[in-house]
Order: C-alpha cells, then structure tokens, then sequence
C-alpha cells in the first residue's frame, strides 16, 4: 500500500452533484442504467429537469403516488410524447427564464421506434434540451422484445430461435448516423465504461443544449435479457468499444470526431461471447455482424476524416 | 355596469378562434394543421410572425407532438393553446388521457369532422364524441361569436383553481369554420380584466427546475383512486362553473349563452328538440315558424358535452310531453345517437315521454329546416300518443 | 355523497414530492452474495465506487466499502478492481445475513 | 373570398351576415360554391342555401351545372361574369340579370384575373340592396396600397359598366 498511488479518479472532478437518487431503487443487479441514471444529475446540476417515458427507467423516474425515488423534477410523459413533453417544457423555461436543463430520458424502444418521430422533429427544429437515448438494443423492461436497435441475429422474446427462426432478421437502424443527419448542435455517443468520457460528453451537452438540440446515445447492455452475468456488465461496455461494436465520438455541428481511439480493434466475437443472446450464431451469422460493424465503422470514419 | 364594447367586423370561424386566443395571451402554442383547422395554425402563427403575439410557438410536427408540448408546457405553469381536428384529435389520443390525468388546464379547440375509417373531410362531430370519456370538458359553440366568447371562458374555466381541468372547445367544421360572420372581439384591456383574477388564486402545482417535485406520478392502489376520484368531483364541479363563468361573463361583455345549457323558447313548451353546435341555430329559426304555426315547440341546445348537464336538463325538460334528440354523430353499440343515449340515461328522472332520436347532418350534408320541421312534427305527433321510430336516420329516408 | 378516503396528494392533480416523502427499497436483501475487501491490495483508485450500479460505495479516506443496506451485489466492483482486492462471498456465510 | 367581402360590405350597410363556401379539398382552380345571407335580425340558419335570391356565376363555363338553378326564388337575380352584352334567360325564376365582364376589368384595372372586386360593384348596381360606397368602404379591411386602389377602381366600374337586363 503505496501513499502516493491514492489519488482521486480524474471522474470525481466532474461530479457538481451529489447522487440524487435513493440508494435503493429498482433497477436490476449490475444494470448500468442505474449508473448511467445515477451520473446524468452528478454531471448536470440539481435543475436538470427528467422527462421520462414507460421504459426501465420509469419504475424509479417516475415516483409512487406522492413518493418519489429522487430529488429531481420530472415530467412523466407517454412514450410518443417524450421529444415533444421535453420541447413544452424548455421552451416554457427559456420564456420564463428558468435556469433548467431538461433531459428526455429515454430507451432505445422510444428513440428507434415509437418516439422517433418527434425526436426526429424535436431535432429538426433545433430545441435545447438534451435527448440521451440508453440502448440496450430491445424492450427490456417489457421482457426482452425486439426494438430496430436489436442487431441482426439477436434472440428477443419476439425474435425467437426455432426451427425455423434465427432471431432478428434484419439489421438495426444506424440511428447515430440518422441523428448525425439531423446535424444536432452536439451529439455524442457514450459509454458507461469510459465514465469519464461519458462525463465530459454531458458537461459540453449541458452548455450546448442552451444553444440547441443535443443527442446522446449511451449504450447500456441489459444483464436480464443479454443474459450477461451482472458482474461482467461493464466489461462488456468495454468490449462494446474495443470491438468497434459501439464507437465512441462526438459532433458538434455535424462534424464528427472519436473520442476514444481504439488502435487494433479486436474481433466481435470478443464481445459476442460475454453473453448468450447470440450464443445460437454460427460463423456465418458472426461473420456477418463483424461485416456490419465494419461498415459502420469505416462509414463513420470517412465522415469523421471527410467532415471538417 | 355598462357591457364592454369590442369591434364588429366579418370574420370566419377559425380567424376568430385564433383573434380571440391571441386575446388570452398564451404562453406556448403548438398546432399541426388539418382542414378543416389550418386557419387557426396559420392565424396564430401570423401573429407571432408580426409580433402581435408574444408566444412560444412550436410548429410540431404532428397532433401528438402538439398535445404533448402544451400539457408539458403547461405543467410548468404557461398557459397554452392548440387546435386540432379529426384524425389530429384520436391521432393526440394518449397525450390526451396524459392531459386530464394531469389536470392540466390546457385549452384545445377541435373543429369538428367526421373521423377516420371512411374518408371523408367533412363535417360532423364523431371526432368529439370519440374522446368523450378522456376526462376533458367539453363544450360546443353554436356560432362565430359563440366562438369569440366561449374561448375566453373556456381559459377562465380551465384555471380556476377548483377546476384545473383541460378544456375542449367544439365548433362544426366547414359550417363555423369557414363560416364568415360579423362577430364583436373584445378588447385586449378587456380580457386582460376578465381572465385577470386567475392569477390572485392559489398556484397550482408545477415543474420548478430544483423543486424535486414530479408530475405525472404513478398512481399506486389508492393513490390512483383518490387522483380518478378528485378528477371525478372536478368534472362535476365544472357543471355549476361553466354557469357562473357565463353569467360573469355576461355582466361583463353583455353576452351570455346559457351556461351548460340555452333553452330556447323552454318555459312554455309541450315539447323539446335537443341539438347542439351549428344545427341549434338553424333549430332556433324552425321552432319560431312551428310557434308560430301553433306547436308549442322549444329548443335545449347542449352546450357542455363533458360533463354532462344532468340537473339542468332534468329541470328544462322535466315535465315535457316528448322530446327529440339530433345527433351529427353515431353511436356505435347503440342504436340512438350518443347525446340521445346520454338523455336516456336521465330519462328517469325527466319523467317518461317519447325520446326520438334522429342522426342528421353526416359528412357536410346539411341539418336543413325542413329536416328539423319534420322531427318538430314527429315529436310532436308523438307527444299526442302517436306510434313514432325510435331512431331515424334522416338522410336515408 | 361523502366517500372518505386518505388524502394523500395535497394537490389536485397526483404529483409526486421528494421533500415529502423519499421512497427507498430493501435492495441490500437482494443480494446473494457480498463483497469483501483486502485492504491490503486496494490501491483507492476509485473505480470501483466509479462503476458501482447502484452508488453505494462508501468513501472511507484510504478506501472504500460497500453501503450494505443497498448492495445488490452484482460482482461489478469485484470485476472491475484491477487490483482483485474486492471477494464476493455467499451471504449465507455472514450472521447479519437477513 | 367574394363572398366575404360581400358580407362586409353588407356589414357596412348594418345587415347581419353570415356567409361560407363548402368544399372537400382546396385546390386553385377548382369550382366552388359559397353561400351568403344577410338579414336585419341575427342570422342563425346554420345551412347551405337551397332558394336563394339571387345567384352570381363568377365562371360561366359553370353555367352547364344541371342543379345550378335548382330552388330559385320567384324573381330572383343574376349576375353573370361575362363579356356578352347579351343573354338569353336561362331560368324563368330569373328575372333580373346583370352581366358584367369582371374578368377583362380585372385585367385591365387589377392587372390579374380577380374578378371579385369587380363584381362586388356588379352586384350593388344590379341588386340595388347596398349602395357602391359600402362596397368600396369595405375593401380597405383586406386590400391595402397599390393593390387596393385597383381594386377600388375595378369595383367602381364593375357597378357602372354592368348591363342589367329585365326579363
């Protein structure tokens, strides 16, 4: 036990905040939603403002009755209105002058799928608020159900494997690039591997989002219905990123950048094989997933070379 | 008090709506158009264009967003406008439910149109009927001025304290909405007055950045019957509300319309038609040429849909010989129209009489005088013991 | 009609309030298994209260431990401790085991 | 828009009016219809208008509707936009006609095909149920500048150019 090695984590420098949440809320063992909850008012200030929806997050966004499982306010919306609950409530703020920073928090089942319209239009019209988008690639807290964030060949509870089925059989929507299309005034991809990554993304979306619309999407594998088991959660966040599965980048304007530069990105499988959702996957079914990673990788790297 | 004078000029429905909404001063707007509304979006967006509005205004990129941006808006405490039609008002469905169960005190007009499943951009008020059991107020307005005055109202009734409920506002599509009328708009000071006491009442709850205060909480076991149960007694205590704001309302401007209800030519009828929205007023003109043929004939046009005016009813008809019911709209499940389904529910306490009802006025086919002279001579033949149909669908007769 | 009933919201409409009431659940009872720390090895890098789910870590100066009350016991910390300082251990071996 | 700045011009005379098109979908071009009623008592008839008094054809390539004449009152007027100075009576209810062309004093005054403006004026002279001057006080509430004073000009010829016919 050596003195000079106990310093302090540079991360701790970024939290203005204590948590604000109650020590026991519930969500899963090993979720790192809960962290990512958790981190969001650290980093963001007491007036940030959760517009939350039906997902995993609900059960502790959303109080019981006059209970509630945290010190911040909220709005709870219905899972169409997210973008649109969090545009009424910003630019009410911004009228009256309100110092706020309203974050829509919400899965990728709202962001993807059902919510993808207003958030489609909450970023076209360029409202300051923060959209942070965890996906965990399904609809966990509805059991595991596919969302167009599943990835090719993901076993979901509507995606079965059968004799016949082979999970998802469709890719998943590139929905990063579909928001970097919208050129929001900062968007990031995040990890909760990479925390202090993920707190400097939120510092500069909480100063961007006074300007205009801000993206974050945060992965945020699910122990339940990945079947990953809860101690190796934040391994797999960091595989995600080692394996070129989840970059991590940023974009102000439109211009994309990486954040973490990873050298000699390791083969899929790696991350694959950290839990069984694709534990049916032959070679072929593998092979084509690190096909699709390293299109959408090299796609993402030509903007990031090619944008200035 | 001298009634406060406003200027007079030709206006359509839907300018009117939105002349009188920018008088209301609301803090955040957001409407998508539809026909038969567009005018509404359009006339309120122009005025924040020219700056004679001072609003937040969201150009949503549909009826869903705009219901979620004004109750969300409003639950930190603005005061909010949107306008919607049809398939913008079932498209708004769940934000709606959000709304009510939110008791926020948005306020929405909806020009009336047939809804989805057959076509058809017309007139008729399916859409209203179709949301009904949301938890809103609903009212309908028979005329431009109707529109002008029950607008300002509406704000009034909405935020009352011991109301804090959202509040529909129904005028027929194509007969209102493009109808172009002389109508009185108030004056800007005028409103300001009027709606002014709802700031000295005690603030309603709202989202306060840091307050560590939530809306939109779960409601667990009796938590969630206690929120149902206040909403309940609210819908009931708006009844007494929209009469006393009318009357107020009445002093003040020097126009009033009867509050939940108008009786027209009530106190010595034999018999009643009950109609509602643009049909009342040609319903008026028809029971003066019965009158005058000898049919002692009233009118009771239903001006507060949600919730529904059970007292005042049962007093204006209560003693009537027979009674018959046009409805703009089906109910599907039943055989009468809705708002005769609705009058039948407090047939006991009106004392038994022949209730008929008749559908009318689909799809921009007129509710004419002459259609609304035979339900007069119908319910009247009726009142005398005659054998009469239940139900009558006029245009397919 | 008069319907008692408890008045929980002081309001109109159902709203929650923190300052009112704080809710917390037993998480700590879901646990199966605990982590344990050899001080010895911990170097107080941080990263296991960084990465705890549920934030319980409890900063104690040279290092840290985990708030009981609240550990759901997911193994992170243990995982993630470069130094392998944290164990976790079957509750079943501890007496305060509820 | 014709038939709304005849109610306000009829508003000026102290009438109450109430007048509105019906149609399905709007689109430039296409025919419609709109209705106008004015009244010294309140107007609440809420209706399209079955037996009307008086019935003004902006296009006359609408005069092949079967129903167009369909419900005219005894004596009713025409007013017709029209270069013909002519016209031979399409209905024998009709027993006034004005024919005016609204169409050429438009283009020449107004610069565009709107005929409105002009046969507002058409409609006053034939009528006779509101004078010129409300016509004209009227105009200001949707016309400003330029375009209003050719608006102006196009109504005051409209009312002094147009041909009435007795039948």
């Amino acid at each position: 036990m050596v003195e000079a090695t106990k310093k302090r984590n540079r991360v701790f420098d970024y939290f203005c905040e204590t948590d604000q949440f109650s020590g026991g809320v519930a969500w899963c063992a090993g979720c790192p939603l809960e962290l990512i909850a958790r981190t969001v008012p650290k980093v963001l200030g007491k007036n940030m403002v959760f517009v939350g929806t039906p997902s995993c997050s609900a059960p502790v966004l959303h109080g019981q009755n006059i209970g509630a499982w945290h010190k911040i306010s909220y709005l709870a919306c219905v899972m169409t209105g997210v973008a649109s609950s969090a545009t009424g409530l910003s630019r009410y703020f911004q009228r009256t002058k309100q110092d706020a920073t309203v974050v829509a928090f919400t899965g990728d089942g709202c962001a993807t799928d059902i919510g993808f319209q207003t958030l489609s239009g909450a970023a076209e019209r360029n409202e300051r608020f923060i959209y942070l988008a965890y996906d965990n690639e399904g609809y966990m807290n509805t059991g595991n159900q596919r969302s167009s964030a599943t990835q090719k060949g993901a076993a979901t509870t509507t995606t079965p494997v059968g004799k016949i089925g082979k999970g998802k059989p469709t890719a998943s929507k590139n929905m990063t690039m579909i928001m970097l299309m919208h050129k929001p005034r900062y968007m990031a991809t995040a990890n909760p591997a990479y925390m202090e990554d993920f707190a400097k993304k939120l510092q500069k979306a909480k100063e961007a989002a006074k300007e205009g619309f801000v993206y974050l999407h945060v992965f945020s594998p699910c122990p339940v219905g990945w079947r990953i088991d809860s101690n190796l959660v934040i391994d797999v966040c960091r595989t995600a990123t080692r394996t070129n599965w989840f970059p991590l980048w940023e974009a102000e304007n439109g211009k994309p950048r990486f954040t973490v530069e990873v050298a000699s990105p390791k083969p899929i499988t790696d991350f694959t094989k950290l839990m069984r959702k694709f534990s049916h996957l032959k070679e072929d079914g593998l092979a084509e997933l690190q096909k699709q990673v390293d299109e959408r990788y090299s796609l993402l790297k030509l903007l990031v070379d090619n944008i200035k | 008090m001298q009634a406060k004078k406003g200027k007079v000029s030709v206006m359509m429905g839907n300018v009117v709506a939105a002349n009188v909404a920018r008088l209301c001063r609301p803090e955040v707007v957001a409407c998508y158009p539809i026909t038969p509304q567009s005018e509404v979006a359009e006339t309120i967006s122009g005025f924040v264009a020219d700056g004679s509005l001072d609003a937040e205004i969201v150009e949503v990129e549909g009826e869903n967003s705009a219901m979620n941006v004004v109750l969300a808006a409003s639950a930190a405490g603005a005061r909010t406008f949107t306008a919607t039609s049809s398939y913008g008002l079932v498209y708004m469905y769940d934000a709606i439910l959000q709304a009510s169960g939110f008791r926020v005190p948005v306020v929405m007009v909806n020009v009336n149109r047939e809804t989805p499943g057959i076509h058809s951009v017309s007139s008729g008020q399916q859409d209203m009927i179709s949301t009904r059991d949301a938890g809103w107020v609903q009212i309908i307005v028979e005329n431009n001025q109707e529109i002008a005055d029950q607008l300002i109202m509406c704000y009034k009734l909405a935020e009352d304290f011991d109301i804090q409920l959202p509040v529909m506002m129904n005028y027929d599509g194509y007969y209102l909405s493009y109808l172009n009328e002389e109508v009185e708009i108030p004056e800007q000071s005028d409103v300001d007055a009027f709606l002014a006491p709802l700031k000295n009442q005690p603030q309603r709850p709202r989202i306060i950045p840091g307050a560590s205060t939530g809306c939109g909480t779960h409601g667990m076991e009796m938590g969630y019957v206690e929120a149902r149960y206040k909403h309940w007694t609210a819908m009931d205590r708006a009844k007494q509300k929209v009469d006393d704001i009318d009357k107020e309302f009445g002093e003040y401007f020097g126009r009033s319309y009867g509050g939940q209800i108008e009786e027209y030519r009530m106190k010595d009828a034999d018999i009643a038609i009950l109609a509602s929205g643009s049909a009342a007023g040609t319903a008026k003109t028809v029971v003066d040429t019965k009158r005058e043929e000898g049919i002692k004939v009233g009118l009771v046009k239903l001006r507060l849909f949600r919730p529904f005016p059970e007292e005042r009813l049962i007093k204006a008809l209560k003693g009537k010989k027979a009674v018959g019911v046009i409805d703009r709209s089906i109910c599907f499940g039943w055989k009468y129209g809705p708002m005769c389904m609705e009058l039948k529910a407090i047939a006991p306490a009106i004392g038994s009489m022949p209730i008929l009802s008749y559908i009318d006025g689909l799809a921009n086919l007129d509710i004419t005088v002459p259609h609304i002279g035979r339900v007069v001579d119908e319910v009247s033949a009726a009142a005398k013991g005659k054998a009469y149909q239940a139900v009558t669908w006029i245009p397919m007769e | 009609m008069v319907i008692k009933y408890k008045n929980q919201f002081k309001t109109e409409a159902p709203w929650s309030d923190a300052n009112q009431k704080m809710l917390a659940l037993d998480t700590g009872s879901w646990r199966t298994e605990r982590p344990v720390l050899d001080k010895s090895l911990c170097n107080y890098c941080g990263l296991c209260a960084i990465y705890c789910p549920p934030q319980c870590m409890k900063d104690m100066g040279d290092h840290y431990e985990a708030n009981l009350a609240f550990c759901k016991g997911c193994g992170i910390c243990a995982h993630e401790c470069p130094k392998k300082a944290y164990t976790m251990k079957p509750e079943g071996d501890f007496t305060d085991a509820g | 828009m014709a038939a709304k700045m005849l109610a306000s011009a009829l508003l000026v005379e102290g009438k109450h009016v109430a007048s509105f098109p019906m149609y399905g979908f709007e689109r430039r071009g296409a025919p419609v219809v709109a209705f106008t009623r004015f009244d010294d008592k309140p107007i609440r008839e809420k209706t399209q208008i079955y037996n009307p008094d008086c019935i003004i054809v902006i296009d006359p390539g609408l005069l092949t509707l079967p129903t167009l004449f369909t419900g005219l009152k005894e004596d009713s007027i025409f007013i017709l936009n029209t270069a013909k100075k002519e016209y031979k009576q399409p209905d024998k209810a009709l027993k006034t006609c004005g024919l005016v062309n609204a169409t050429g004093i438009a283009v020449q005054e107004v610069g565009r095909d709107i005929p409105n403006t002009c046969l507002l004026g058409a409609f006053a002279a034939t009528t006779g149920w509101l004078s010129l001057d409300s016509v004209l006080k009227s105009l200001p509430e949707y016309l400003s500048g330029d375009i209003l004073q050719r608006n102006l000009k196009s109504a005051e010829r409209g009312y002094k150019e147009v041909e009435v016919i007795k039948w």
